[in-house]
């Protein structure tokens, strides 16, 4: 445990929420004070967790700056908080977009107030649900990021805003209440066995069920985070929502809210029910592999550029859950590196689709083309961005997916080989949207009068690209940090199928199964 | 001695037909009358069951119950008069202003 | 017969209160009746404080047919607060739709004494004599807005329908009098658990009718048809005060009596319940989704809850029943606001409940917006709100007891819940138009009044140790 | 199964050679434009400059057996996977180098020239540096997943200069084309890395290391080794333009002239058999591998000779005859032959360059005119071009004592001596061909009479020094380059002493007797006279003679379309695929998969709605719901009893 043993993880978590309260203070005219109030507080978000990855033991994959309180003690539940080496970079690309969906919210014109709060609220949702290692409180992060995303799509959505919003929050939550039932059987089954009532998740890692109760657990959970990942077939809203946010929202979703899932499976669902997932490992690598041909399929017919990055997206996530779901130590680290990687390169296609709608007001691949002549340094961006998210080597796809198939291809070699078909699919659609966008003759007149990037938007771009760059030619700090936590993920794996199972230790007569 | 349960069967048959008479007249007032039916039914239940308990606690509800269904019958007129008010009539089906 | 009256006191207190409104009425000018209000105020705030400085007791007083006990304390709390809240918010509107204060606040006060000797009541004859008190003065109460059509209806509905629900919960009080030979709900409970053959087969008879009174009170499918008609035609402050006060008197009896003087019967009444619970949950939200009117949908949205409430009696045991009580708590403030929010709305005599008119409230009222947002989003089950607390309680409770099953169905049906909640914050936030600024009812009480359920909301939600403990103490001294 | 008796130096100098020419790439983005085109050009010429001055002198130190080694830092570490970022330098590495700093520092030269009155020239000199970088990564990268960076990297190089006009749609649709098609092969070429990680992984060992892997080669199963080598093999017929691949390369002709020189011809194109070569410890002991190399070898050699025939672009004809002689190189890889496959590719580098530098002479001369049947008789105006062009067509015709006669000589012989006759027959018919047509080629362009268009005529002008010196560069390479690697009955092979210790004792070249290949020699030769002597007597007399297209039939057509193998692919690949797909975006994603989504909503609705007609209003009717329900309960309560 570092110097920071006291309130650092809360503070990180309480800056955007201050931020919120803050905001709430200043009149509603005052535009700039407003914005650059929200940006401030982002970027001191930003600055503490910086220092926390400067004094993150890297070394150490157990979870780090560990706070708890007790919160309801009779419940077992508690505030306790912490990272690892898996939460830390969730962490870091979630105060690092944070600022950067800011500064891209400069042109949002009506209700700025309302709209910084959201966002700022919806940080610390985040933040939370990253680094909270109490079941109950992690499931109130998880449904409290709902809400501000829910109002940012919502209100300063496009045209189908509304229908985008609820089917965003009602399939969220599909998920996630089933989820919270698990989470409450679990609690229940721990105080069963160990006659302790907590939902400390590192303690009930210990707990040890037989398959077919793990199995159905895990399927909560898995159903929950399938959603949010999201996993072929969960991922209607995802196209409607991404389209329909706006740029920020988008970003965010993209960036950060879909990671929700992937980190959920990784430090939920697959260690407390390990058996379970192994299991079930295949069943969700064909879903994932699948995802990943058929988001690349569906993205390459999109003719709104925004879809197409939402399904891209899709098949991305796809390789996430693939490495995950190889269960070693390869395919997850890829799959935690390749997180990250989506989060920037997609994050970076968001903010840049918004440049042209903010010019344009339209999507709509067709109605650009030959933007090279007028917005060189925007096509250079676009350029950069869209080859590192066809994992281009030397940017950072490259090592996130290169691993993850490799962890993959130890275990399936097939269905690697098909996910290996997606990289080509990849190229495929979004070689054919930069055609399409950037290149061709200016055909448009409305285009000719384009302006390229402002300084506000290289701003937002410039730090996204310089660490495209930077993890894709040096990836050991990020690989380095993340290696223990997965070791001993795994370990838990391994160490859990041997231990013995749990039974009811006599107590299934406490248990009423039924009524009659 | 008459056995309890003749009773009883007769209190039953007498709040059946309150239960009919209230689930099938277009006529309010009669409505109530039949809720009043099916009040003095169960009074019945409880003095047939008081006699046969040898207990004066029935004898007793039974004056509890009619002071309710005094206070229930006011009420009930009172509303039946608001309401006729509005409506001129005093069909319980023609009653529809709310619903779904 | 018992000396003690002190077990008396906190109803005393109200129906006293009650009296000197009624009384006081007739001596005061038109325009001096705001005054009523405020000693219905003052005398609930005693009352508040007495059940407060009572908490522990377990006297029982005229020969154990009245117990104040942490159970009838609790739940006085809860009647006082929502009564309190209701005064609060009615008394600019009772003058903008010209009912009269005196009545309406002494009804009030009266419904409260009503709900106050049930909570109390240790005997099925003293239980029906304060669910009469009570539904009588709500029946007036419903149809007070004596210019409005729905009113009247509504009230027509609810007398009728009630009156013949007494019939048969009283046939079932007869029944289970001459089964056991007593009402005392003690002697009851000795007469079930000793051992012995064969029960009388009107015995059960009886408390089904008993469970079919207390299905209709607290609005359980299939006896629940009367809760949307009701709870859109009367005026608004006593839907809400239906919604939650009339609801929990409702539960706290049947919590009462059939949970625990009855529970021996407990095994039969198992399928039963789960059906109940399944068919409530379900059909109060499928029928929300369609609701034009916001009001309408929250009355159905109110079956809903009685549906999650259910599980708790289900569960039983001692989760089963803490959870019960606190989901009353923390469904009451989220209730209740959003009530006092729709008679926000209301225009000289016209309600605006449709969901149309809360378009663009979002913007227009930021404060009333929020609130009603977190009031939505805490019936939706939105962490960390009351309702979230509650639901996640009631959850719990099912778990332990076996019935992952309710748990589940729960879940989807909160799911379903969230569509026409949400449906409200898309009108507030997401669209424009609606409700003109000045067709509001411009009250800092009934301001106050939402600030109040807001805050509930929100420290139910975050906060929920000590009100869980209360319920905890208060379903335990029943033992 | 080589014993590895190479010295390991580590020589910190060798970092530099790729990174220079990154630094004057990064240099020209920020500050490409400040600087002007003239000068940012010069950067970009002269950083290769340096990589060539530095390159020498790492040959100059190199020892014969020796390597250099230099670790930058681990570049990925995941469990006991470890990749680091490091070069090495041996004798292949120092060949390759050599090529990819030399020529390219020619053609940027060259380009200095062509791309002098350009816009995009920054961009065009950008986008070169960048590609030496790569390719510089490829060829000294010390394990493979860095040679398969630098192959990715030299394919992004490779989409965007073809597609460097962007403003012609066709031009990025190429660049699209290629980098796509090569993509496919890559595929095959990762799952090769991934099998071969995870195999040896399961015996404990893990790396890519060129150094290492040779020793750990005895540990895979034979099978495993084929399965290997063929996926490995996969990424090399894409990134070598061999069939069933090859369709990118002849579209990738749409980039500007030096591209194709440097790219499609001299260095990124033969990345496939250099990685053969340097995995020639893996590809060695697959004979079956091998034999598919070869045959798909040969098979390219003569199907890219057949299609160069009937050509009329300029660039098209030489587009096609790399594709034939990337078909000799990998008929060499497939008879183990891996010394004679790299010398051709040595040798081929400057000649092909040359013809292709010519050819954009040529076109610069012309105004970007590419269609040979509107040349003819230029010979006059370009004499610089003209000489340069004829001594790289003897060249690749292989006539005698030229580079490609030797190489190609030496292939041939191989195959001879290897016992494939099959093959030699193929490469000798092939070698007939290419003279046919490269002479073809020169007639239609330089002599004859003139069919160039009247407009254009005025303007006919020999390029300037600075693309015509590095045209005369390659020429006398594109002669004495071959001369390294005689055989043994002129003066013996330099080359094969030179690089043979790379390959091991494995695969000397085989000595037969000395008459047998000196009259294999001989065959060849012969039947490359038959092909000039045609060419001679079809194109350089009637020299007005052209066929148009239109009215072309049979075999010429089929040639012409180069046997509608595009059409072919459309057909059955990506039509309908992309059919699939729209039904999948169009139809199955939003009606079945959203549309059960909705649909659970819509019932749920619909429920509602149906089930909300219960409510009547009228209150008897709730009153009898009232009592039904009560009524069931007593009965099941009775029933219980």
């Amino acid at each position: 445990m570092s110097q920071f043993a006291v309130g650092h993880l809360s503070l990180i978590l309480l800056i955007p929420l201050v931020g919120a309260v803050v905001l709430l203070l200043i009149p509603r005219q005052q535009r700039q004070v407003l914005l650059t109030v929200s940006l401030l507080f982002s970027l001191a978000a930003f600055v503490w967790s910086m220092r926390l990855f400067q004094a993150f033991d890297a070394g150490n994959g157990d979870m780090q700056f560990v706070e708890r309180v007790t919160w309801m003690p009779a419940f077992g539940i508690a505030y306790i908080v912490g990272i690892d080496g898996i939460s830390l970079f969730l962490v870091l690309l979630t105060t690092f977009l944070m600022p950067l969906a800011i500064l891209a919210s400069w042109p949002v014109r009506e209700k700025i107030k309302e709209y910084l709060f959201f966002m700022l609220v919806l940080e610390t949702g985040m933040l939370g649900a990253f680094v909270a290692l109490d079941l109950f409180l992690f499931y109130i992060f998880w449904e409290v990021m709902l809400v501000p995303m829910y109002f940012l799509i919502g209100i300063w959505g496009g045209a189908r805003r509304i229908y985008a919003a609820l089917k965003f929050v009602v399939y969220t939550m599909a998920g996630s209440l089933l989820m919270l039932v698990a989470i409450i059987y679990l609690a229940t089954r721990y105080a069963h066995v160990h006659q302790v009532l907590t939902f400390d998740l590192l303690q009930l890692y210990n707990l040890h069920l037989p398959v077919n109760e793990q199995t159905w657990l895990f399927l909560a959970f898995a159903l929950s985070f399938a959603i949010k990942v999201p996993l072929f077939p969960f991922h209607t809203w995802l196209p409607d929502a991404h389209v329909e946010a706006p740029t920020a929202g988008s970003v965010i979703l993209a960036g950060i809210l879909l990671k929700m899932g992937t980190y959920g499976f990784l430090r939920f669902a697959i260690p407390l029910f390990p058996n379970a997932a192994l299991a079930m490992a295949p069943v969700i690598i064909a879903l994932a592999v699948i995802g990943i041909l058929y988001g690349a399929a569906v993205a390459m017919m999109q003719a709104d550029f925004k879809k197409l990055v939402a399904y891209s997206s899709v098949s991305h996530l796809g390789f996430v859950m693939l490495g995950l779901f190889a269960l070693n130590i390869q395919g997850i680290q890829g799959g935690i590196y390749q997180m990250i990687s989506h989060g920037l390169s997609t994050g970076a296609l968001f903010f840049l689709v918004g440049m042209i709608y903010d010019r344009r007001h339209t999507r709509m691949i067709d109605d650009f083309g030959g933007l090279w002549q007028q917005m060189p340094v925007f096509s250079v961006f676009l350029l950069i961005v869209t080859f590192a998210s066809i994992g281009l080597p030397g940017l950072n796809g490259f090592i996130g997916e290169f691993l993850i198939l490799l962890g993959a291809f130890s275990v399936t070699p097939g269905w690697t080989a098909a996910a290996a078909c997606g990289i080509i699919l990849g190229a495929i659609y979004m070689l054919w949207m930069l055609r399409r966008l950037i290149f061709g003759p200016l055909t448009h007149p409305e285009n000719q009068k384009l302006v390229d990037l402002s300084h506000r938007e290289l701003l937002i771009l410039a730090p996204i690209v310089a660490l495209i760059l930077i993890m894709g030619v040096y990836p050991q700090p990020f690989l380095s940090r993340m290696q223990p936590s997965v070791d001993l993920t795994l370990k838990r794996i391994v160490t859990s199928q041997a231990a013995p199972v749990a039974t009811n230790h006599g107590t299934s007569g406490e248990m009423k199964t039924d009524g009659r | 001695m008459v056995p309890l349960d003749y009773y009883l069967i007769l209190s039953a048959i007498i709040f059946a037909i309150g239960v009919v008479g209230v689930l099938i007249r277009r006529n309010l007032i009669i409505v109530l009358m039949s809720i009043e039916l099916m009040l003095n039914a169960v009074n019945l239940t409880f003095i047939a069951f008081a006699n046969s308990l040898g207990s004066m606690d029935g004898q007793v509800i039974v004056f509890f119950v009619m002071a309710v269904a005094a206070a229930e019958a006011v009420i009930g007129l009172a509303i039946v008069i608001s309401v006729f008010r509005h409506r001129q009539s005093l069909d319980p089906q023609e009653m529809q202003l709310l619903k779904w | 017969m018992d000396a003690s009256l002190i077990p008396l006191l906190p109803g005393a207190q109200v129906l006293l209160t009650a009296l000197v409104v009624m009384l006081l009425d007739l001596f005061i000018d038109e325009h001096e009746r705001g005054l009523l209000a405020w000693i219905s105020l003052l005398g609930l705030a005693l009352c508040g404080a007495e059940a407060i400085l009572l908490w522990g007791s377990s006297e029982g007083t005229f020969g154990d047919t009245l117990l104040l006990d942490n159970f009838a304390l609790f739940f006085t709390q809860i009647f006082i607060a929502v009564a309190a809240l209701t005064v609060l918010s009615s008394m600019r509107y009772v003058r903008e739709t010209g009912i009269h204060e005196g009545e309406f606040y002494s009804l009030i006060l009266f419904a409260t004494t009503g709900m106050i000797v049930m909570a109390a009541a240790n005997d099925l004859m003293v239980f029906f004599l304060g669910l009469e008190t009570m539904s009588v003065a709500v029946y007036v109460l419903t149809g007070m807005w004596r210019s409005s059509a729905r009113s009247s209806e509504a009230a027509m509905k609810y007398f009728l329908m009630g009156a013949f629900a007494t019939g048969f919960l009283l046939y079932g009080i007869a029944l289970i009098y001459g089964a056991t030979g007593s009402t005392n709900l003690n002697q009851i409970s000795a007469y079930l658990l000793e051992p012995q053959g064969q029960w009388p087969p009107y015995l059960f008879v009886g408390g089904l009718l008993l469970l079919v009174g207390f299905g209709f009170k607290v609005g359980a499918v299939p006896f629940h048809f009367w809760i949307p008609d009701v709870y859109e035609g009367a005026p608004t402050p006593v839907t809400g005060f239906m919604a939650v006060a009339v609801k929990a008197a409702a539960f706290a009896a049947w919590a009462r009596i059939l949970m625990h003087e009855l529970s021996p019967l407990d095994s039969d009444w198992a399928l039963p319940l789960r059906v109940l619970a399944i068919a409530t949950m379900t059909i109060g939200n499928l029928l929300a989704i369609s609701q034009p009117s916001v009001k309408r949908m929250l009355a159905y949205s109110s079956i809903a809850h009685a549906g999650y409430l259910l599980i708790g009696i289900v569960a039983g045991e001692e989760w089963g029943s803490t959870s019960l009580l606190f989901y009353l708590a923390t469904y009451a403030p989220a209730t209740f606001g959003a009530f006092a929010v729709i008679t926000l709305l209301t225009e000289q005599d016209k309600p605006k409940e449709d969901y149309g008119h809360f378009a663009g409230l979002g913007f227009k009222r930021p404060f009333v917006a929020m609130a009603m947002s977190l009031f939505m989003l805490s019936l939706a089950g939105f962490p960390p709100l009351a309702g979230f607390t509650g639901k996640f309680h009631i959850f719990r409770s099912a778990i332990i007891a076996g019935h992952t099953d309710l748990a589940i169905i729960g879940v989807l049906n909160s799911l379903l819940s969230v569509i026409y909640y949400l449906r409200v914050i898309v009108m507030m936030y997401m669209n424009e138009g609606g409700v003109k600024g000045k067709s509001f009812i411009e009250s800092p009480y009934l301001y106050t009044a939402v600030g109040l359920a807001a805050a509930a909301t929100i420290y139910l939600g975050v906060l929920p140790m000590r009100t869980l403990e209360w319920s905890r103490s208060a379903f335990s001294s029943l033992f | 199964m080589v014993a590895s008796t190479s010295t390991v130096a580590t020589l910190e100098l060798l970092r530099w050679i790729p990174l220079i020419p990154l630094c004057a790439c990064a240099i020209n983005i920020f500050f490409g434009r400040a600087l002007g085109h003239r000068t940012a050009g010069v950067l970009a010429s002269a950083a290769v400059g340096v990589s060539l001055a530095l390159a020498l002198y790492v040959f100059w130190l190199l020892p014969a057996t020796g390597i250099f080694h230099d670790l930058l830092y681990t570049w990925i570490e995941s469990g006991s996977f470890r990749v680091n970022l490091s070069f090495q330098v041996d004798a292949l590495t120092a060949i390759m180098l050599l090529v990819v700093t030399g020529i390219g520092f020619l053609i940027h030269i060259y380009s200095l020239g062509y791309m002098a009155h350009d816009d995009g020239k920054v961009r065009f000199f950008i986008y070169l540096n960048l590609f030496i970088f790569f390719m510089l990564l490829l060829v000294m990268g010390d394990n493979l997943l860095l040679l398969f960076v630098g192959w990715e990297g030299v394919g992004l190089c490779s989409y965007l200069l073809v597609g460097f006009w962007y403003h012609d749609a066709k031009n990025t649709i190429a660049g699209n084309k290629a980098f796509i098609v090569n993509r496919i092969g890559d595929l095959g070429f990762i799952l090769g890395i991934f099998l071969l990680v995870t195999e040896l992984g399961r015996q404990g060992i893990w790396t890519l290391d060129f150094a290492e892997l040779p020793k750990h080669v005895s540990l895979l199963t034979p099978a495993t080794i084929t399965l290997i080598t063929l996926l490995l093999f996969v990424g090399a017929v894409g990134k070598s333009a061999q069939i069933p691949l090859f369709v990118w390369l002849p579209d990738a002709m749409a980039g500007p002239t030096p591209v194709s020189a440097l790219i499609h011809a001299a260095t990124m194109v033969t990345a496939g058999v250099y990685m053969t070569a340097r995995l020639h410890f893996l590809f060695a002991p697959a004979p079956y591998t091998l034999s598919i190399i070869a045959i798909i070898g040969a098979a390219t050699a003569f199907f890219a000779a057949t299609v160069a025939i009937a050509q009329n672009d300029i660039k098209k004809v030489l587009a096609y005859s790399t594709v034939s002689q990337l078909g000799y190189m990998f008929l060499a890889v497939g008879i183990g032959a891996f010394s004679a496959a790299i010398f051709h590719l040595f040798t081929h580098a400057f000649f092909k360059a040359c013809l292709f530098l010519g050819s954009g002479s040529v076109i610069h001369a012309l105004d970007g005119e590419q269609d040979m049947r509107k040349m003819g008789g230029l010979r006059s105006y370009l004499p610089k071009t003209y000489w340069t062009y004829v001594i790289a067509t003897l060249a690749i015709a292989g006539v005698p004592l030229t580079a490609g006669f030797f190489s190609k000589d030496l292939i041939l012989w191989q195959a001879f001596s290897h016992g494939s006759y099959a093959l030699w027959l193929v490469g000798v018919v092939t070698a007939g061909l290419t003279a046919f047509y490269m002479f073809r080629q020169l007639f239609m362009v330089f002599h004859g009479s003139s069919r160039v268009e009247d407009h254009v005529k005025p303007h006919i002008h020999e390029s300037p020094a600075v693309m015509t010196v590095p045209l005369i560069v390659l020429a006398i390479g594109s002669i004495f380059t071959g001369w390294l690697g005689a055989p043994e009955y002129l003066w013996g092979s330099l080359w094969d002493r030179w690089v043979q210790p790379v390959f091991g004792g494995a695969h000397g070249a085989e000595h037969g007797p000395v008459t047998t290949e000196i009259l294999v020699t001989l065959v060849t030769v012969a039947i490359v006279a038959i092909g000039i002597y045609l060419a001679y007597a079809r194109y350089a007399r009637t020299g007005t003679r052209v066929v148009p297209a239109e009215a072309a039939a049979g075999l010429y057509r089929v040639l012409l379309n180069s046997y509608w193998i595009d059409e072919f692919y459309d057909r059955i690949a990506v039509r309908p695929f992309t059919r699939v797909s729209q039904w999948l975006a169009q139809i199955f994603d939003p009606l079945v998969i959203d549309g059960l989504v909705n649909g659970v909503a819509k019932v749920a609705r619909g429920f509602s709605l149906i089930w909300r007609e219960a409510q009547t209003g009228n209150v008897q009717h709730y009153l009898i719901g009232f009592l039904a329900a009560t009524l069931a309960l007593l009965i099941y309560y009775l029933r219980q009893l």
